[in-house]
């Protein structure tokens, strides 16, 4: 179980295939791997977005988001779990978030993968800002679903 | 001792700054922090830390104690 | 939208990076991908699995993966697709199928990965026959859940 | 002109063959291909196909269709 807070690019495929390797003991025991990556859109809300920056409070939000890969390891069988999330500058295209689990069934890789991206954006304390033509400007939270 | 007081994204913008240091005098919870450090009124929403845990705004604060207070969080991806 | 049937062993993460490569105009347009690889475990059901092959009904198979494909890209609003599924001989760890989303939204993202592994395992005519030390042996379908 | 009859996996081997064409006399629907080609009775759980189409054991075959017979699908994945 890895969480990562990352202040550079990165390419989630990658991540993900290195992980698994780094695993051994994974190797025939998982039937599922899910993944979910969040990328900057080069548009949002009607507006041309040409950079966005993920500012966060450390070590706050390494926490909560041990917390949260934590929470969905105990409620869910599952063999692991790799959580990436950038903060700093980015340009569209740029991955934003990258979850991924491992299990045996799929079932529980669906339901941890999205209890994760779901949990980690309402309480990881990040911010979002994006430069639009019009200037630079805060984004405001999703409204809750549930 | 004091208090460590830290402001993020608009909230940090709004007040003017994003670290402080305040005297623990006459300061019972997280509302008197506000109101001894921020100077501006509370928007709407606000939402604050004590010590890296959420906190409600009239939760008591105690000397050596870092006090957080930011706008909703909007991480993760669409 | 791709659907492929391959006979040699894949690598997913890969193929999601070049298929993505190879979709220009997906740069910047999608927020949220999703993916569910199955890959055969070493055990199943208390047997240790040595090999697996998967038998197919060519092109039956591939004209109802591309149905599932079309139903999933008219029932939710995604950008692109791909799905990957191996037949033939198989050993532990190799992948056996891979579906990938793109979408602007995870909502959607999610719900069309998950309708699509979930529609082919039950729709696609494939058959399992797993090598065991006790011998060959067919694989049973899963009870139905839903 | 002939019915073309496929079976696959543990279908197969019980009946023994993979393909064959059987002729159109007397065939009227997918039990009657059954009966005329596999010789053997019929499983639980069947499944069979008209043209890779899913089709009941009762849907009328024609001359030149293909039909297949198999067990329950298990492909994707865990």
């Amino acid at each position: 179980m890895t969480v990562r807070l990352l202040a550079e690019a990165f390419d989630p495929w990658r991540e993900i295939v290195r992980y698994q390797e780094e695993q051994p003991a994974l190797a025939g025991k998982f039937g599922a791997t899910t993944v979910f990556v969040g990328t900057l859109r080069d548009f949002n809300q009607g507006h041309a977005v040409q950079a966005m920056t993920l500012e966060h409070y450390a070590p706050m939000t390494g926490e909560h988001l041990e917390r949260v890969a934590r929470e969905a390891s105990e409620r869910w069988p599952i063999a692991d779990l790799l959580v990436i999330h950038r903060y700093g500058e980015l340009r569209p295209n740029d991955p934003i978030v990258c979850v991924a689990v491992w299990a045996e069934h799929r079932e529980a890789a669906f339901a941890a993968c999205r209890y994760l991206i779901d949990e980690l954006k309402t309480r990881a304390p990040f911010w979002k800002q994006e430069q639009t033509r019009q200037g630079r400007r805060w984004v405001a939270p999703e409204p809750k679903v549930k | 001792m004091s208090i460590t007081v830290r402001f993020f994204a608009s909230v940090r913008e709004r007040v003017g700054k994003q670290l402080e240091a305040i005297d623990c005098a006459g300061i019972n919870n997280v509302a008197d922090v506000w109101r001894q450090s921020a100077r501006v009124p509370m928007p709407d929403n606000l939402l604050a830390a004590i010590n890296m845990e959420y906190a409600r705004i009239d939760q008591p604060v105690r000397d050596g104690d870092e006090v957080a207070f930011f706008p909703p969080v909007t991480g993760g991806a669409p």
